[in-house]
């Protein structure tokens, strides 16, 4: 069971604000629920929507049709009308809003009600909470609580009012129910079908953005140096806001360039620390990130991708930096790439890669976009608990102390690996983190047997991550193959990676409930890749790339690592590349089309 | 040597500087300064440079980086809030800190961060073999100006007197014994301090020669009030007219360093010492 | 409209500003400045920075780049140089100018560059939703400094002046007829100039309001001497005690413009419009 | 026939001065010269050497042996006492070097000649020339006018003196030749074997920096805007030393960003224009390449690569920009780039890079390395003039007047290239730079048809250069497949890309001469690649890729752009990554050694 309920308006009406009060009263409600926003790079003017879709089991993509829209304006049922079906109900201001098509349409009084209670366009939308509550015979006083948490710290007058303004959307639904049948029976409908789970699972509500800083902080992020840049920088305010409970140290600093040099001060001293950004933020980082390979300095770059090039459209998504942040710096070092396909993966990737930052002694980049960045998730409280409670810091060969006389730095080491001293406490010992080639000993070199020893130190680091050379450490931490879903012999694969993750299962399950086998290959683990993944793709299967770009860019980088020719035809690749997430709709379509061509 | 000679030792390979190059002063002075202050290699951090200046990174021991060209400032306040307790300095060159990283040093003296910039002045670019730099003087012809360098040199006193900056001084290479008093003042000092230091290049600098600084400069005499903001001001912009005062320029006496504004510093325990996991059981709060 | 008042016409899309914003004012006051020159959107050449006053690009039409955030001004350079006898302006916000930026200002400063900077300092990010921005007075709460911001603001005026900038202005959005002149005289200025624009944030920026400039600024009086750079200098300092003085600071009459520094520059063919191709055949005595 | 004679001693005492005046000799002597010095990254007290081969058809390559050696401090035998065979001579200075090993041994009295006219230790080097020239048995006026002519500034006192010591060197072998029977044999060879050629063919001695100077003022380029780096710099000093003579506006900028940023704006004003550095600069500037793709604005970006990561080696060579030239940028949009495999390639390939960023209205980078941009070659006057006088500026699509009304800039178009209106000459029509996604006219959209329509088009450029879409303009210029060199029925087959060239041919000649045939596969245009390219691959043959750096990047870009899996196992790479560059011999011997392994 799953429901779509939608919401928009004009942009700076307070519409993601209600819309994230709603996904947290579905929440409470006992589903799994999650939101998808879409606004313009613009503070006012433009138009923004909210799109929840809630279930009884975990979801973290919302679907293409609309079950229950809110239309205050002609344009926000105008631009949805193609979603809508024969079963879906349409909230409008009976005074603003003309309608036509099928579905079942309830004309509200909203602006009586403005009228009546001089109210705010901005509150106009807390009586659709209260309206949508009655059509899925929902508690009310859930609503009440929820506005008493969010109000608190504006007084009981507004709390009161807001109440009120709820109460009316519940009542206008209750006076409807007895003279239209036919809303009577979709709503005795709905009540059966929506409703609240008995069990009640504790839950979260979490953007990716919040699973990065939260973990981060579980991780002991020492500090956080960032330049404010959509969709990553609520990061930065969640971080900050927290600092006096975490103690962390959170810049908001003059550029980026400064932000991934501050970090590595931080690292150099033994900090853990991550840097966040954007596409056009990151590309700013690259030569940062190259003297982190260099130095080997420790490092989690977090990048929530928008689409690009240059300022593109800022306030969308796309998966589209994938071989920029692969490639990323001058040089030939080695870093680590993750991408998280949902909240929960947020948690436990952000967790394991400052521990592989610190083992490999390298930069670790997260790959986010905005739609897991900015869309809120309900993840359950018990899984967060586990993951926290299993969590012990792996800091690999750093260390504060050294048994090594001379202390070399650099020493080569069958690994790669060499001991890391937190500079500041030995009393004897002291090193560079030297950005020119080096010695053992970090000092500047020229030396060409210097040189080839450290540059292959330091890619040797790469094989220990993918498991081809055994960790000389006390526990090992590296790579993850992709995880497969679905039926095994299904003879067509769907690949993603990252944030497509739940879109490409749903179209999975679209597919199977009509009788047809994919199966689906997700990446977490993007870069690098151990060659042994290559015996995951088998010569006789269809494998086809749905991603959120344009260049279907996987397939590019596992034809570059693992040398199989996949995801090179336009008929093996669905890919979305207009700054909205691919849906599983989408998915299934473009699959059906190109099935035909083929 | 004693042991805790050893260890206070604070001399590396011996540089490659060209003879008679500003450098071999500074790194005199340098040593002395810390020396004097009783700071051995590993008492310190250092983020050096990417230039001749820079360079250093192999001559002068230390807990320290060498960083990119034009970010030791950003590596520098990296390591200082990391661990506050340290004394942290950067050594640069007038290209790496006036030119490529300009922008950091002026958001490091408004954030009035408490680290200590030691800038070899020797107003062109060593390293690259003799392009204009920031500080060359109008006029001034190098590999990259044939006909003459177009913009005005840089006022970096001024700027960093201007824009926050609670201590910043000048003093000249040849000079070992006051460039070290200026380093030591500059490193007790609360907060952002910068030296800029007059460094002949001998090799591609046939302008401002140590000749030349004996003609321009002249010390700041006692005096003068270094506490006046103004004042520095005013005096700074002799540089127009190229003529360098040496000494402190500007004291601010009441500088609250940017690591003492933040609650979660203001305590001996520096960030990298803390080995407690943040409780965050608020946060499962705030998410419901 | 006449054909002529068609292409003269600077009005693109209508703005999408907050009700309020102090943008509004600044727009019509950026084509007063314009009209009365009698400029039209192909007489001149605009690079927009990004942030909400850069969004201006789609609202004034013109020959423009809306360039990378904090990169209007090396975009401005770069289009001045190219086609130097077509008046050039950069227009961005604080964050832009000051941040991002800020080693782009500093050296286009002291580079004496022929183009006009407009700066719309609301002493906060607007387009990023409300953080803290390079003017924020000191101790401002924002969404990246719920503490209140560490660091003190970026002092524009005594920057310019101090590095070179032959024109500094400043003016307050609510101004328009104001605002027009200030852009004008700095649009005539032949050289580097500057005019910061005091611009409220009714949004993000509840501080800094409309009510806070009217008792913060002040007009310059006739008595005013703008010629004098130490003076101008001296008057910026009231920034730090939050007085505005509006008008032109500095004026320095006999500005030599960077481009007329350039022997082929001094004349009326800009580089754009030169298809003779030059004469190599020195080359060839040279390689031998 | 092939020479090669090297010169070394401390850093800062005129070893490259004197080295370059020696290659010029040679190639006015009527050979090909080639030199390549190595130096470290300090101006002082480090070792600096000069190596020159000369030969009797082009060359771009040294080889491993030395042929004459100058020895005037004991590091300099001792460093290069290995590359000694029984035929080299070395001219060592009898006071300061001790010998051992078979080869012919020249003592010198270097000490006395300094003492006996005061000479100082710069000067010391012109005796080697003498020298040197008397061995070979060539015209000792020739050096007389080479003084002449580079120290026409320093006036006849210094002009007398270094001919005079010059002198001093000649005389010196001509009186052991009377008692040292064996120096008397060997010269006597060595006149018959390194006589120059009759017919002497006009030539000029330039680096790979040289040739792109000058190349883009033959391009009509209005302007270059660079922040020095190594080894790129001396572009910005020569092109601004010819500011006079060019008209050409040369400016040292603040940093890279702005380096860029101001070659955008000339760009959009309608000037051609190039920024130049090394990929440290280079990292800087990707944020300003991913605006020019997205505005469609023409730059050429001059990369000389050095060793990397961060400050890396920063006077040595390496080819490790690849990958990350290839996807720098945040975003995806077209970019071409270019990699010259000689001098005259450079010319070549510099001007048709600025006709493509132009035809393309994309970023166009053009990949040298330290040891194509500082080693000197002798390459041919009438071919350089054969280029020039064929050139003919092609600016594609970009005008001065517009017939369209309204104008769109950013139309769509089957070839995905719009016409582009130099602005400021047009008194009605104007357009945007736009970093953000935009509609035809430039103005700014979020819409998610013209986001794909935009998108589509720009990549759509990508398939016109690879030819795949017939190109709308007046004069077709794209790709060019890689060049095949040798036997076509070679089993094995080199592959290579830039500066590697001379090397890897030198190479299968040498295996050719000892009966073995090998091919060898270069490319210049090394992205994007044509789809028809992969069918130069036979399956059936080996590829060994031969790469100065330790990926095989190349070899990467194959697979990614082709889908062959060529070059992804050691035996199948000949690789080199301390800095130097890889020699024939270097590839001969790695070849044996991994032909024994397989
Ligand atoms: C990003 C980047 N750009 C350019 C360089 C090349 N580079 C190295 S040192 C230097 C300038 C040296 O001048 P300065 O900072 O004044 O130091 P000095 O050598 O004079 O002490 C430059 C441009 C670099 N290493 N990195
Ligand atoms: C490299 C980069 N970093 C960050 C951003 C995100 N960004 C867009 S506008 C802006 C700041 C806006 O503030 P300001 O320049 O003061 O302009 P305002 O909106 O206040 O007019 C930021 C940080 C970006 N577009 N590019
Ligand atoms: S080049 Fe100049 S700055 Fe560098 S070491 Fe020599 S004299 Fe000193
Ligand atoms: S957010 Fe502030 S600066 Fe931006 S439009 Fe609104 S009021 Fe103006
Ligand atoms: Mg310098
Ligand atoms: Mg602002």
């Amino acid at each position: 069971m799953s429901f779509t309920w939608k919401l928009s308006g004009e942009a700076g009406y307070g519409i993601t604000t209600i819309g994230l009060a709603f996904t947290k009263l579905c929440t409470r409600s006992g589903f799994y629920a999650f939101d998808y926003s879409e606004f313009p790079s613009l503070i006012r003017g433009g138009f923004t929507t909210h799109e929840l879709i809630f279930s009884d089991s975990p979801i973290s993509t919302t679907k293409a049709t609309i079950d229950l829209l809110v239309a205050l304006r002609q344009d926000s049922f105008d631009m949805d009308a193609h979603r809508l079906t024969p079963d879906s109900i349409v909230l409008y201001d009976d005074q603003e809003v003309k309608l036509s098509g099928g579905f079942l349409a309830i004309p509200m009084p909203y602006r009586a009600i403005k009228l009546k209670h001089k109210a705010h366009q901005v509150m106009v939308n807390t009586v659709s909470i209260g309206a949508s509550f009655a059509i899925f015979g929902w508690d009310f006083a859930m609503i009440d609580r929820m506005i008493e948490d969010d109000f608190a710290k504006k007084g009981q007058a507004v709390i009161d009012f807001n109440k009120l303004l709820a109460k009316e959307g519940w009542d206008h639904i209750q006076q409807c129910i007895t003279d239209n049948v036919k809303l009577k029976t979709k709503i005795d409908q709905l009540k059966h079908a929506l409703k609240p789970p008995m069990t009640k699972v504790s839950k979260q509500v979490m953007t990716g953005n919040d699973a990065f800083a939260y973990a981060s902080a579980m991780a002991g992020a020492g500090a956080y140096t960032a330049y404010p840049m959509s969709p990553s920088s609520s990061v930065l305010a969640t971080l900050a806001a927290w600092q006096p409970k975490t103690g962390m140290v959170v810049l908001h600093i003059e550029d980026e360039i400064s932000a991934i040099n501050q970090a590595l001060g931080f690292a150099y001293a033994g900090v853990r620390v991550a840097t966040g950004t954007s596409g056009g933020g990151f590309a700013l980082m690259v030569e940062g990130l190259s003297y982190a390979g260099m130095a080997e300095l420790p490092v989690v770059v977090f990048i929530a991708q928008r689409p690009g090039p240059a300022t593109g459209l800022p306030t969308w998504t796309a998966q589209a930096e994938l071989l920029f942040a692969i490639h990323a710096g001058h040089g030939e070092f080695p870093k680590i790439v993750l991408a998280p396909g949902d909240v929960t993966d947020m948690i436990e990737l952000t967790l394991k890669a400052f521990d592989l930052a610190d083992i490999y002694q390298t930069p670790v980049i997260i790959l986010s976009d905005k739609a897991l960045s900015e869309s809120h998730e309900s993840i359950n409280l018990e899984d967060v608990k586990k993951i926290q409670s299993k969590y012990v810091q792996n800091r690999g060969k750093i260390v504060k102390n050294t048994t090594q006389s001379p202390y070399l730095r650099y020493k080569d080491s069958p690994d790669g690996i060499s001991e890391m001293l937190i500079p500041g406490f030995d009393p004897v010992h002291h090193w560079q983190a030297n950005s020119y080639e080096h010695r053992e000993d970090s000092h500047t070199t020229e030396g060409s047997l210097d040189a080839i020893k450290q540059s292959e130190k330091r890619s040797r680091k790469n094989k220990t991550y993918l498991g081809d050379i055994p960790y000389l450490g006390e526990k090992y931490l590296g790579f993850a193959p992709p995880q497969y879903y679905g039926n095994t012999n299904a003879q067509t694969v769907f690949v993603c990676w990252g944030s497509t993750k739940s879109a490409t299962l749903d179209a999975m399950n679209i597919l199977e409930s009509r009788g047809q086998h994919v199966g689906v290959l997700h990446f977490t683990h993007v870069y690098p890749l151990a060659p042994s993944t290559k015996s995951i793709f088998d010569p006789d299967k269809r494998y086809v790339f749905v991603e959120n770009n344009s260049e279907a860019q996987l397939a590019k980088v596992i034809r570059m690592e693992l040398g199989i020719d996949v995801g090179g035809q336009k008929k093996d690749q669905i890919l979305r590349y207009d700054g909205r997430p691919i849906l599983a709709e989408d998915i299934v379509n473009q699959f059906h089309s190109q099935s035909i061509k083929t | 040597m004693s042991q805790a000679n050893i260890i206070k030792d604070l001399s590396g390979y011996t540089p490659t500087w060209c003879p008679g190059c500003g450098n071999w002063g500074i790194i005199r002075a340098l040593k002395l300064a810390l020396s004097e202050q009783g700071l051995g290699p590993t008492d310190i951090f250092v983020a050096f440079d990417i230039g001749c200046s820079g360079n250093m990174n192999d001559f002068l021991h230390a807990n320290s980086m060498h960083t990119l060209h034009g970010r030791s400032i950003p590596s520098a306040i990296g390591m200082k809030l990391a661990h506050h307790t340290k004394q942290v300095l950067a050594v640069g060159g007038d290209g790496a800190l006036y030119g490529e990283g300009g922008n950091h040093l002026l958001h490091a003296c408004r954030g009035n961060h408490d680290i200590t910039v030691v800038a070899h002045d020797n107003m062109v670019y060593g390293l690259t073999t003799g392009q204009t730099a920031p500080t060359s003087t109008r006029g001034m012809k190098t590999k990259s100006t044939p006909g003459g360098s177009v913009e005005m040199s840089i006022n970096p006193l001024a700027l960093a007197i201007s824009q926050g900056a609670t201590f910043v001084a000048q003093t000249f290479a040849n000079n070992s014994r006051h460039v070290a008093d200026m380093i030591k003042a500059a490193m007790q000092h609360k907060g952002f301090s910068l030296v800029n230091i007059l460094q002949p290049c001998v090799t591609f600098n046939w302008v401002n020669t140590y000749q030349y600084f004996f003609e321009h400069t002249y010390y700041l005499g006692s005096e003068y009030d270094k506490s006046s903001m103004p004042l520095a001001l005013l005096k700074s912009l002799e540089h127009i007219s190229e003529r360098f005062p040496l000494g402190v320029l500007y004291e601010k006496s009441d500088s609250v360093p940017y690591h003492l504004s933040l609650p979660m510093l203001r305590t001996e325990k520096s960030l990298v010492s803390r080995a407690d996991r943040p409780d965050l059981s608020f946060a499962s709060r705030e998410f419901v």
